[in-house]
């Protein structure tokens, strides 16, 4: 059928080939074009703009060969729209200095590709070269693996330090310098996973007995002190995802069933709020639930925005949603609801003024772009090497 | 599944188990939680894996000093596990009966759901310094005993 | 690529299916409540053919489906299609002593079993028949009950190549987890 | 995976196509023959816009399209696509200083221009904009003539990433190849 | 559409299952499932059957995440198909021992994946256990990286030696011990390419003027005597394919406009026959010619297979073709016209009584096979998650 819409299509180029071959006179009295040099590469900005976003591609058929795209939404076509990638090996995880200009993978190396000696790097990336400008070893390879996370590296302290999330499966996080670019300490976090930036100069983790733990952190990366919560779920019962939003220092934890959690991070120890319903009595009678796996992001509104899904279920929480709805935080109120064009998977927030939405349509691994404010579809980013791009952040800048 | 599992029980009115009293002991009980919420990390027999820490025929040592008694409770494997108290005891009981080999003595006091609730009130923060920290205060103990005796 | 489109589409429709399944399997009053949460093709499959009953234990179905009864958490690719079969890795590969225990019911002794869900390790994505059920899949932290996290742990590569659903035991009848 | 699909189901259209073009092309009694060498979607492009003639160098077309003039003899992706140009490498990469060398018509000025076929190297393959011409290409015995092999030599890392097509001298009249 | 069509096949099935849920009376008198063991790892044969074959995955899109898989023909199911894989990181190339049971790779890591020190690696993979037994890492490294070839990895002198080709661009080749497995000569082949078995213990090479050069070695790998044939074709004007086929000592080269070489490889040195036509006059008319990458291979029956299409021009010769041309090479007759389903790149025979022909389809990157005997086509391998099966080998047995 393509084929043969096709072929169509070259008849009719045909014909206005033989009236542009008859019309077009070339113009060999030009002067021939000139010498060309070789070795140039290009570069981008030290800042990107609002429209950039950073897309995650884990390719989860070759993980060895993991990219991240930086791709420039607000450009029609792939070859606009790509700026540059480079790589992350085997599930890796990035987070971004606004201040510095710089980009953190961890990611892990094996001497011979898929075996041999596993080396855990975190690969500085420079964002305006991109190229790696630095690296740190870890001395033991144990950092986190798995479907990719926003919190799992996260830079804090007007990002002096940078954490970075580990699973052996004891849990731990490495805190690395970045000024030297050494890692300067590593704090266990029994039972309790990722770091989520708090207060000053720390971060929680969301524990498996439904607490959340904080951790304060001296300016070297010492430990200062660990706090746990009070049990404020169940994560048997009623799990919230370990994907957050941050909204003026509140992280917004959906759970699985669509209620959300506010936690005050801008203390020293996290302060959990009051659960609030994302979803209307009708709309939990029909079941609608939050889904996905970059489900949440917000923009610089006061609203975060989140991938919905009807008739949720056990096991239907990965999976994404066909509708993102868009939340006042602060109000407690939905504010408006984007019907994707098919299905979300992840999706992203654009800073700035004019907020845009990144979803990951898994059914064909191309991203959508939606207009934040009023839900309108924009255009598609595909075509671009993709396999499967599972995480979307956007860019950040000063 | 799970969930839809659960009604299928209650459809069959198959729903036998009776709550968790205080002291009871149900090895098959026990054996069925550790492996719902440990087995996945410290293997079948309880031999561990690479950076988790072996069980089998050492677990009793803990034993031999009140803070370890505590360890064993406050671990994060434990502490922040999905059981409830009294069940939670009844896996530490069947671990240290069934893994603990020579290293737990026969006449071991068992937890119970009372002691275990106040400790795990408490996890630990920092587990790897501590559990060498408390077997070499364990060895020490250990060797000074021996040589009063 | 085909595969690959067709795995993802698969694998939202799958969701799709599963939801609407469940719908329409509420209109019908209740009737099919605890068969909903037996793997459909293999029953059917099952029933087809006329059966003796040996008084020996029965799986029924095919394991490189990802309906089969075992796989009811899993989230990966299915080993019994790369070269391994249901419980074990394929060649040249290694399996992971840590891993995350489930349990599923098996419909042909209506027996809920504890599933070891152990990933076999040190190639690369075997790539085939991705099957993602996440029933009782919670997220990382609660480690005990997570399939999003490599657990290519404790194998000498952290290299994720394919699952295997391995029968470790006989769950107790409290409709426990 | 559409974007695979779409790839590579094109890159045999393409073949398919290339072949009939030429085929109907020459029933147009010779007419085109010049032509039939010259990309035609940039060329009919360049016509639908009325042209003052700016006693400049000239070139026409879309360089991320494959069917722009200087790619004539091009296999893989396209730097243009991948963040950088027709003649320059995507931040990061590195440009190999060895390459293979071809000649490609210039549609604007009608004149054979040398060209050098230098990879980017240094991150994986960029994915995009996939292209395979390979006009004059010849197997790697001709490593002259060659673009089966991997150009990325005298890098720092042999990773092929895109290839771009720089203007390094004007053809000698002879029709050469 | 697909979509739709699968709510049909749904409602079917839905409908039976009614009836299989009542019908089904499941047996809770049976005694329970045994526990099975951990760990366990299958094998393979050490000899693998006729139908299977090596299909090499370049992974053009993620090559540092090459495959070569294991695939079993005569079965029906993916599930049966797949024997297992490898991986070849970087653009590499395979070999065969039958003797040995072992595959030879040649592969290109470096340290941080797609940077860092460039290391070259020969990986000795035992064919029963998909293991890896043992490895050859190049001093220097300069092994030829490109479009998978046959003989790039070559073993001779009854498996005694391997023969792995180089490119810098300056071309030569190493020579690897296969019992101590060392590299024990390295020997350039200056203006000349690949390795294709000559004689008791040599090899021949491609040039760029239009000879072949033959290479006689000794026992221990070293250097003989290297001889350069008269010129036989222009690369520029008639160029001849760097894929061949072997039958009976004899190489059949094809060449871009649609003649073959037969050159006599037993002797010492290579000896270059009369061209002859592999198509006709009236096909020569419409342009039918030779194309595709692994475009050649031959059977245990004389026979040698060819990818051919019509409406060849310069740059149709790596775009595969419609159809597979059987030959009896020594009566210089073709005895079959394979019509493939769509095009193929593509092509492998297996050894044995049955000749099969496996082809890679590049619309949609499956594998066809075909009945090298009937022409008819059998079945599709695919969904096997294969991104570029560019090369197929047949496997080899005793």
């Amino acid at each position: 059928m393509r084929r043969f819409k096709n072929r169509v299509s070259w008849a009719g180029l045909l014909a206005s080939t033989v009236l542009a071959a008859t019309a077009l006179a070339q113009d060999s009295s030009l002067p021939p074009l000139p010498i060309e040099a070789t070795g140039t590469v290009q570069s981008l900005p030290a800042k990107y703009p609002d429209e950039w976003f950073l897309v995650h591609d884990a390719s989860f058929f070759h993980m060895s060969d993991g990219k991240v795209y930086v791709i420039d939404t607000s450009a029609d076509t792939v070859a606009e729209q790509v700026k540059g990638m480079f790589n992350v090996v085997l599930m890796g995880n990035i987070g971004q200095s606004r201040r510095r200009g710089e980009i953190y993978a961890a990611e892990t190396f094996h001497s011979r590709g898929t075996r041999g000696t596993r080396m855990d790097v975190l690969t500085i990336w420079d964002m305006a070269s991109l190229a790696p400008k630095g690296e740190v070893v870890w001395p033991t390879p144990k950092r986190y693996m798995g479907m990719p996370q926003r919190f799992a590296v996260t830079p804090i302290d007007n990002d002096n330090l940078l954490l970075v999330v580990n699973f052996t499966p004891a849990t731990s996080v490495t805190i690395i310098d970045l000024d030297t670019r050494e890692i300067v300490n590593e704090v266990a976090t029994p039972g309790c996973l990722m770091a989520y930036p708090t207060g000053q100069r720390g971060f929680s983790s969301l524990c498996a007995d439904g607490r959340l733990m904080s951790t304060q952190l001296a300016r070297d990366g010492s430990l200062i002190k660990q706090t746990r919560s009070d049990v404020f779920f169940n994560s048997d019962d009623s799990p919230i995802f370990e994907h957050t939003a941050f909204i003026e220092g509140t992280a917004y934890f959906p759970s699985f069933s669509g209620e959300v959690y506010p936690v005050n991070m801008q203390g020293k120890v996290a302060q959990v709020g009051k659960p609030w319903d994302l979803v209307t009595k009708e709309e939990r009678a029909g079941n609608w639930r939050p889904g996905g796996i970059g489900l949440i992001d917000a923009d610089d509104h006061g609203h975060f925005y989140i991938l919905m899904h009807p008739d949720g279920a056990d096991g239907t929480q990965n999976g994404g949603g066909s509708e993102v709805w868009v939340f006042a935080a602060a109000k407690r109120e939905r504010v408006l609801k984007i019907q994707l064009q098919a299905w979300g998977l992840s999706l992203a927030v654009s800073r700035g003024k004019k907020p845009m939405v990144l979803v990951t349509n898994p059914t064909d691994m191309s991203l959508e772009l939606y207009d934040g404010t009023s839900g309108e579809y924009i255009r598609s980013v595909k075509d671009f090497g993709q396999e499967t791009p599972l995480m979307l952040h956007a860019s950040y800048q000063d | 599944m799970r969930k839809l599992g659960r009604w299928w029980l209650f459809a069959l009115g198959l729903l036998t188990v009776a709550p968790l009293g205080a002291e009871e002991f149900n090895a098959q009980r026990a054996r069925f939680n550790y492996q719902m919420s440990c087995q996945g990390c410290h293997a079948p027999d309880g031999v561990g894996a690479s950076t988790v820490p072996r069980m089998k025929d050492f677990v009793g040592t803990f034993l031999r000093s009140r803070a370890g008694r505590e360890f064993l409770v406050r671990v994060p494997g434990a502490a922040t596990s999905a059981l409830g108290d009294a069940e939670l005891a009844e896996v530490l009981n069947w671990i240290l009966l069934d893994f603990g080999g020579d290293s737990v003595k026969s006449d071991f006091r068992r937890y119970t759901g009372t002691e275990v609730g106040a400790l795990r009130k408490s996890p630990l923060f920092e587990v790897d310094r501590y559990r060498v920290q408390l077997l070499a205060e364990i060895a020490s103990n250990t060797m000074e005993n021996q040589s009063h005796d | 690529m085909n595969f690959l489109d067709d795995l993802f589409e698969r694998r939202s429709r799958q969701l799709a299916q599963r939801s609407s399944r469940r719908g329409v399997l509420k209109q019908l009053g209740g009737l099919l409540v605890g068969a909903a949460a037996v793997p459909l093709l293999p029953v059917a499959r099952a029933v087809a053919a006329p059966q003796a009953a040996p008084k020996a234990p029965k799986e029924m179905g095919d394991e490189s489906d990802c309906d089969y009864w075992r796989y009811c958490a899993i989230d990966g690719f299915l080993c019994s299609c790369c070269g391994g079969t249901k419980n074990s890795c394929p060649p040249g590969t290694e399996m992971s002593p840590i891993t995350w225990i489930g349990t599923c019911r098996n419909p042909a002794d209506g027996r809920n079993y504890v599933i070891s869900y152990n990933d076999c390790c040190g190639k690369s994505s075997c790539g085939i028949c991705l099957c993602q059920r996440d029933e009782g899949d919670r997220p990382p932290y609660r480690s005990d009950k997570t399939n999003d996290i490599n657990w290519c742990l404790g194998t000498a590569s952290a290299v994720y190549h394919c699952s295997t659903a391995i029968v470790v035991g006989v769950a107790l009848d409290k409709g426990a987890k």
